[in-house]
């Protein structure tokens, strides 16, 4: 297996966590200038294979070869300074420093033995040019939406690899455009005779960039494969292990929609960012939000939620003006809302699944009418089954699930609270296939009991997928609305061009 | 230049010039060079050792040993002179000492993965515990040395005098300045308070950093406690009890948020200052009952963290 | 069955308690009468009941602050609370009001008030609990001064007394009133959903505030309930001595409440609490104190073994020391790695 | 303006002590600047700086400790201020910084203690000893006295020591464990308590162990606060050491007559504390509950 230009194998690697065997005797081979694609469902171990190879995990078992030499770097700092530089999958930068500094920390730019801040704010500023970036790099790293944290941290693994760059779902967030100019750049690095691993969930991406695939199922390894030889569905059932079935289903469209009962409806509101504009959802029906980053997709769902302040204009639902002072009126009028920061907005670290889900529904019901335990770990366990949570136990901790798996605790979560109306803000972020196709499933189910969905999704595919109207929203105004059998990907891609 | 994320800075500077300038318009004396340079000489071991507790409390945990270690540095310092020790090699023993305790508690946190909070509080028995094991009673300190260092300083218009400890403490913040913002360190220091575990995913030496941390907090509560003992020329097991709070206070006041990340070294400088003219502003008073004096400090500090709040806010 | 397999909860609670079991066997070897209880005057008497009694109070202030620590703040007013509604209570006596419930009626006001002080500033000004309370920690003493006027009021009214001194069923009162406040605190934290609620905010508290939580006013009840408990402290202590000090009741008592919560093995950070393993940590702490005094020690050893006390009881707790125990260990017996 | 530097309100003898100086102020229309340091020697320096800053015509300090006072001192001299030293003593050599001291002297208290004690038990007694705060120059200089007096009697020794930080309800907490450690206490003979808080708690405490104080137990100790008469008057407490807390009158003697231009002072005023015991209580008594 070993030809002359690899570049990283991992041989036989274990690893254990305290009841699941996450890594179970695994190879990987990463040659020079190629880009592999590590595919797996979620929970099947990716995240761990790459923290193990970067020393973030301490390997119990195999070897780890690179360039010959067998390493054990005992954290990220000893990786980098081998060559293997990383961006891990949840963004993980430091909120508090500058982007320029998250940009170059560990290796500003030094003049007479002292940082040399305006060289490091100029260098910043070109890098992320590169992206067409065009921000204040001075500024805070939480000013920023998660969306450009993500392609922060892509501008520095990709500025500080040597020899191997990981990448862990980069483009979960991102737009097309985005992912177009990563992929250039990817491209660039490779033929610089860089190894890429790239892990994602979008297949159509696998197959734009990457030269061959690896493939991961329960900590185990099912198999390589060149990318030119392995058919999608081929691919699909490898990481699955069984096929992947697809429902089709009908748009509710504009005619029918003056008929159904109206949910939600946004009248001229705007909010301290927001231009005022017009959204409505009816019950049964799924509302797409379309954009490109910054457009106010985020910022529609939290006015809706009431977490900023509607300044103009009204936000009616089932027909009564809501002016919620606080979220909780939210939840009780029939809403939910799964935030797109999941690791700051959305999970409960150190408590358990069951807790991370039964929360929502609890603070509905109030704080003296405690469900009784019983009840909570059937919902819990309910949930874990319909959703195939990866986990072996409803008692652990949220924060070792596999980020896709965390996702779906938190859907679950607002599953169990049995909303009317439900908004989703980039929902299926990091989730595999199988879970994604399942997810719609679930959701159109909801719909058809009569649940309303606002839906911020960057991900057009699905969008068109499941979308009964799709609200296209530029430069925080609303520019288009698409509905029925118009939305198509071409149809929504236009919009936001603004032709 | 105005930038917004020094807002916090600008506002307790001001604060600073408002309680100074209310001062001297209601006491005769008041607005003098004299009793400003006697802020920095009264409070030269508060700006060290706050400084210290400004880069724990900026990486994300808090130093609860510093008083103690005060108190400890003099009573040894106290027993070196006293068996005949020259100061020189007593201070160094004593830095050194210092800075090993500091690493020893940096790496149990570290390691061990135990609170900063109950850890420093261990070392903090632990100091003050061996200092009376050292000795009970208070040492004197009398040595030529000590005589020269502390009469040393400039005569400044007005009976004001800019002293040794006053020098010291200055040098220390602008160094402390230099390290915090402009070497890889403080960046790395930031960077742990921001959020340890993505520091650790971007490749921070986390272990390095943090026993450097509380090694540089117990090397600076050292070097006050060498301060301490120019201002005091004794070594007393019981003294400065209570200084971490006044530490923890000054750094908060100073505009650095506790949980981390966010803050700057010269705030520190105005928080030490600020709670210094409080006192001298009730000592000028000198009709408040023992009692009042603890109801207007905890009163003063309220109305200076609401402004600050409100001010910072906007 | 292995440490492995056992439940995290047991997990949690087996160190404290070794810790404690540990305290209590040096205890015997010191003093061998220590184990003894017996019966005079219909009550029980023994350095045990001693231990439990002393603890009281910090186990009391543990209570409360187990419900701030868990929220992710830290309450450095309780010692000052407790002087405060020791010294109301004092005042109430004092100036003529005989009827009980008054009297403790007024300290725990006193302690609600100053907690609401508390949670108010954490909660609604969003002000950094340490120094939050820090405040009240400063000035508190002085208003606890300024009731008294710097003296020790002494009392005389055997009702209240009742509370410092006083037997039911052959227990010193104070245990009775900590196992009190722990089964109310229990059945509300456990048998609602206020517990999971308190931890959600402390785990993180922006998504709590994302699922309709209010967070604010969470955090402004745990900081009553801290002031709650330590007006019922204070005035457990003023009762046992008949007078109210408000220079040193409670004095760094705060200190000892942190330490037992710790000890028991919550976060500073927020998050999962106990709060019985936090009254194991007040035990722990109040045996610690006696076992000082009985073992006849010169008093300027008591804080180098106290500190020591701490980090072996932390790094009993710590798992990386197991970790490196059991390293150890399978280095010298290679036949029980199995 | 007189400026005084007190060293906290930690126990009510030394806020009868502030309020007796302020009061004395008052009657003789002194302005007075009172400063009250937390316990903190760093900030009576501070304030004592101030005072210099203010331009009083005098000072007077309650130390917290004796050491540590040469420079400010020395400021104040340069400044040509006058400062009287009450309560504790200061330790530094040059007596001309300071015009006079006035304050008791902590070992002979501990020395009349210990005679008293031996005096009532023939010198053959079990001692426990309640010391007060680690390291405090009272502490220490009481337990001095007390120790030579009774290394000269053989018979006599200190069977338990412990500190209960000059406090009453340390002084019952640390009192009940001793007791149970010495199986019930009927082997005690004595209890010597640094200051009378600390002998009011341990009181509580025996009497709880079902002993009677004052008769089973025999309790000496220092300051003769007002509450101590009461216990007297029960016969709970055998002796106890005046320790008074007015010394702002004399204070203000010795700086009018400084101010006037007398130069020759003692340099140690000794406040000699008269020793209350059964027998002579009575007196005092009566004077204290018509206050
Ligand atoms: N710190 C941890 N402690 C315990 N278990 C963990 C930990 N991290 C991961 N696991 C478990 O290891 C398994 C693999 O997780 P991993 O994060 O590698 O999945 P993944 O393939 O990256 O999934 P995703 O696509 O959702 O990101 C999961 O079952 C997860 O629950
Ligand atoms: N490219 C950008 N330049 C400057 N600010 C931006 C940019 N992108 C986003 N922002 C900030 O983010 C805010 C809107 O972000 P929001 O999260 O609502 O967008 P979104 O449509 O949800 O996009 P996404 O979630 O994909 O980031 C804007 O008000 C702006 O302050
Ligand atoms: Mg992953
Ligand atoms: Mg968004």
């Amino acid at each position: 297996m070993t030809t002359d230009n690899t570049l990283l194998a991992l041989r036989g690697v274990d690893k254990v966590f305290p009841g699941v065997k996450a890594l179970n005797g695994v190879d990987f081979t990463l040659r020079k200038g190629e880009i592999h694609a590590l595919l797996g469902e979620n929970g099947a171990g990716k995240s761990t294979l790459i923290k193990v190879m970067t020393g973030v995990y301490r390997r119990d078992g195999g070897q780890i070869v690179l360039a010959d030499d067998e390493i054990s770097p005992a954290n990220t700092g000893e990786a980098q300074n081998l060559g293997i530089s990383t961006v891990y999958q949840e963004v993980n930068l430091l909120p508090n420093l500058s982007v320029a500094q998250n940009l170059y920390l560990g290796r500003e730019p030094m003049r007479f033995g002292l940082i040399h801040w305006r060289k490091m704010n100029r260098d910043a500023r070109e890098l992320l040019a590169g992206y067409d970036l065009d921000i204040d790099v001075t500024a805070p790293l939480t000013t920023y939406s998660v969306a450009i944290q993500q392609l922060i941290a892509i501008a520095r693994g990709v500025a500080m690899s040597a020899k191997v760059l990981i990448l862990d779902e980069p483009t979960a967030s991102l737009d097309a455009d985005e992912v177009a100019s990563l992929f250039n750049i990817m491209r660039e690095l490779r033929d610089k005779g860089i190894g890429i691993v790239f892990v994602t969930h979008f297949l159509d991406q696998v197959y734009a960039v990457c030269d061959r695939i690896t493939i991961l199922r329960n900590g185990t390894l099912v198999g390589e494969y060149d990318a030119a030889t392995l058919t999608q569905q081929q691919l699909v059932s490898h990481m699955l292990g069984k096929e992947l079935e697809k429902a089709v289903h009908e748009k509710v469209d504009h005619a029918e929609e003056q008929n159904r009962e109206k949910l939600l409806e946004v009248h001229s509101a705007s909010s301290d960012v927001l231009q005022p504009l017009n959204v409505s959802v009816c019950a049964g029906q799924v509302v797409g939000l379309a954009g490109l980053l910054g457009s106010g997709r985020t910022e529609l769902c939290r006015l809706v939620f009431g977490l900023d302040a509607v300044k103009e204009g009204e936000v009616k639902l089932s027909g009564n003006p809501i002016k919620f002072t606080n979220t909780r009126q939210a939840v009780l009028a029939g809403m939910g809302l799964c935030p797109e920061d999941r690791k700051r907005d959305g999970i409960f670290g150190p408590m358990s699944i069951r807790e991370n889900m039964i929360m929502a529904l609890q603070n509905k019901r109030g704080w003296w009418r405690y469900i009784p335990m019983k009840k909570q770990r059937e919902l819990a366990e309910h949930y874990v089954k319909a959703l195939r949570i990866a986990t072996s136990d409803i008692e652990k901790p949220i924060n070792q699930l596999s980020g896709g798996n965390q996702q779906k605790v938190i859907l679950a979560r607002w599953l169990a609270s049995e909303p009317h109306l439900l908004l989703l803000d980039e929902p299926t972020r990091g989730i595999d296939v199988g879970a994604h196709a399942e997810i719609i499933q679930l959701i159109r189910k909801l719909c058809e009991d009569g649940l309303g969905l606002l839906v911020a999704s960057s991900e057009l595919e699905e969008l068109v997928e499941f979308a009964d109207k799709v609200v296209v929203m530029r430069d925080r105004r609303k520019v288009a609305e698409v509905s029925g059998s118009d939305i198509s990907q071409q149809n929504i891609m236009q919009a936001i061009a603004g032709q | 230049m105005l930038h917004k994320k020094f807002l916090p800075l600008y506002v307790t500077s001001l604060l600073f010039a408002l309680l100074f300038l209310a001062g001297s318009i209601q006491f005769e004396n008041f607005g003098t060079l004299r009793v400003f340079m006697n802020l920095f000489t009264d409070n030269a071991f508060l700006i060290i050792v706050a400084i210290g507790m400004t880069f724990v409390i900026l990486s994300g945990g808090i130093d609860l040993s510093v008083g103690s270690t005060i108190a400890l540095s003099g009573v040894i310092i106290g027993v070196l002179l006293e068996a005949g020790w020259h100061p020189l090699p007593a201070f160094a023993v004593v830095l050194v000492l210092g800075t090993l305790f500091g690493a020893v508690m940096g790496a149990i946190i570290h390691y061990y993965q135990l609170q900063p909070f109950i850890v420093t509080l261990a070392g903090m028995f632990f100091a003050r515990g061996l200092s009376s094991v050292i000795s009970e009673e208070s040492i004197p300190i009398m040595h030529e040395f000590y005589d020269d260092v502390a009469m040393f300083g400039f005569e400044l218009p007005g009976g004001a005098w800019l002293g040794s400890s006053t020098i010291i403490a200055l040098t220390v913040l602008v160094l402390a300045v230099m390290l915090a913002n402009f070497t890889r360190f403080g960046g790395r220091v930031y960077g742990l308070g921001g959020d340890t575990h993505s520091a650790a995913l971007m490749g921070v030496p986390i272990a390095r950093t943090t026993i450097a941390v509380y090694a540089l907090s117990s090397f600076l509560a050292a070097l006050a406690g060498i301060v301490f003992s120019f201002y005091t020329f004794s070594g007393y097991s019981l003294a400065a009890v209570g200084v971490e709070l006044d530490a923890i206070a000054a750094v908060v006041i100073g505009g650095t948020l506790l949980t981390g990340g966010y803050g700057y070294v010269v705030g520190t400088l105005f928080g030490v200052l600020i709670m210094g003219v409080v006192q001298t502003y009730i000592s000028f008073d000198g009709t408040l009952s023992s009692w009042w004096t603890k109801i207007v400090i905890g009163l003063l500090l309220f109305i200076f963290i609401a402004m600050q709040r409100f001010l910072v806010r906007r | 069955m292995g440490y492995k397999d056992l439940s995290p909860l047991v997990r949690r609670s087996i160190w404290p308690l070794l810790g404690l079991a540990v305290l209590l066997l040096a205890n015997v070897l010191i003093a061998p009468e220590f184990f003894s209880v017996e019966i005079k005057d219909g009550r029980l008497y023994g350095s045990l009941i001693d231990v439990m009694n002393r603890a009281a109070p910090v186990a009391l202030l543990a209570i409360g602050m187990t419900l701030v620590i868990a929220t992710g703040g830290i309450d450095l007013s309780v010692g000052s609370v407790m002087a405060i509604a020791g010294a109301v209570s004092a005042g109430l006596i004092v100036s003529g009001v005989d009827n009980i419930a008054l009297v403790v009626g007024g300290g725990l006001l006193a302690g609600v008030a100053a907690g609401f002080v508390n949670g108010f500033l954490v909660g609604y000004f969003g002000i950094q609990p340490i120094v939050a309370t820090l405040i009240l920690m400063v000035a508190g003493r002085g208003i606890a001064q300024l009731i008294n006027s710097g003296q020790i009021v002494t009392f005389h009214h055997d009702a209240f007394e009742f509370l410092g001194v006083g037997y039911f069923f052959g227990l010193p009162f104070p245990i009775v009133l900590v196992v009190i406040a722990f089964v109310l605190v229990q059945l509300l934290m456990r048998r609602t959903a206020l517990g999971m609620f308190v931890e959600g905010v402390g785990a993180n508290a922006s998504a709590s505030h994302h699922i309709g939580i209010n967070d604010k006013l969470i955090k402004l009840m745990v900081y009553c309930v801290s002031g709650l408990c330590a007006a019922l402290a204070g005035m457990i202590a003023a009762a046992d001595i008949g007078g109210s000090d408000a220079n040193n009741a409670g004095l760094w008592l705060e200190l000892d409440a942190i330490l037992a919560v710790v000890i028991g093995g919550a976060s500073l950070m927020g998050g999962r609490f106990s709060v019985f393993l936090s009254i194991i940590g007040a035990l722990i702490i109040q045996t610690l104190t006696i076992t000082i005094i009985l073992s006849g020690v010169p008093p300027k050893f008591n804080l180098l073994i106290k500190a020591a006390a701490i980090v072996i009881i932390l790094l009993l707790q710590s798992p990386e020391f197991h970790r490196q125990v059991a390293r150890l260990k399978k280095k010298r017996g290679p036949k029980h790695a199995s | 303006t007189v400026g005084f530097s007190q060293v906290g309100s930690e126990s009510g003898w030394r806020t009868t002590f502030s309020e007796s100086v302020k009061a004395e102020a008052e009657k003789r229309g002194i302005d007075l600047k009172f400063s009250d340091a937390q316990q903190k020697q760093e900030n009576q320096i501070k304030a004592v700086r101030s005072f210099i800053a203010q331009g009083v015509d005098a000072i007077v300090i309650a130390p917290v400790v004796e050491t540590g006072w040469r420079p400010v001192l020395m400021e104040a001299r340069r400044a040509r201020i006058p400062v009287v030293i009450v309560d504790r003593n200061v330790a530094v050599e040059d007596g001309r910084l300071y015009v006079t001291r006035i304050a008791p002297d902590f070992t002979d208290e501990g020395r009349k203690a210990a005679n008293w004690l031996m005096g009532a038990t023939d010198g053959d007694c079990d001692i426990v000893e309640l010391q007060g705060t680690v390291g405090s120059s009272a502490a220490i200089g009481r337990m001095e006295g007390f120790n030579e007096v009774i290394g000269e009697h053989p018979e006599a020794k200190i069977i338990r020591s412990q500190t209960a930080e000059f406090t009453r309800a340390k002084g019952k907490e640390v009192m009940e464990s001793i007791l149970k450690a010495e199986g019930g206490g009927k082997q005690v003979c004595a209890l010597w308590s640094h200051n009378d808080e600390m002998a009011l708690g341990a009181i509580q405490a025996i009497k709880e162990a079902g002993l009677k104080p004052g008769e089973d137990i025999l309790v000496v100790s220092v300051d003769a606060v007002d509450d101590m008469f009461p216990a007297l008057a029960a016969g709970e407490v055998n002796a106890t050491i005046e320790m008074s807390p007015h010394m702002g009158g004399p204070a203000f003697d010795v700086i009018e007559s400084y101010l006037d231009g007398k130069r020759d002072f003692e340099k140690w005023m000794v406040m000699d504390g008269r020793i209350f015991t059964q027998e002579n209580y009575q007196a005092e008594y009566e004077v204290r509950k018509s206050n």
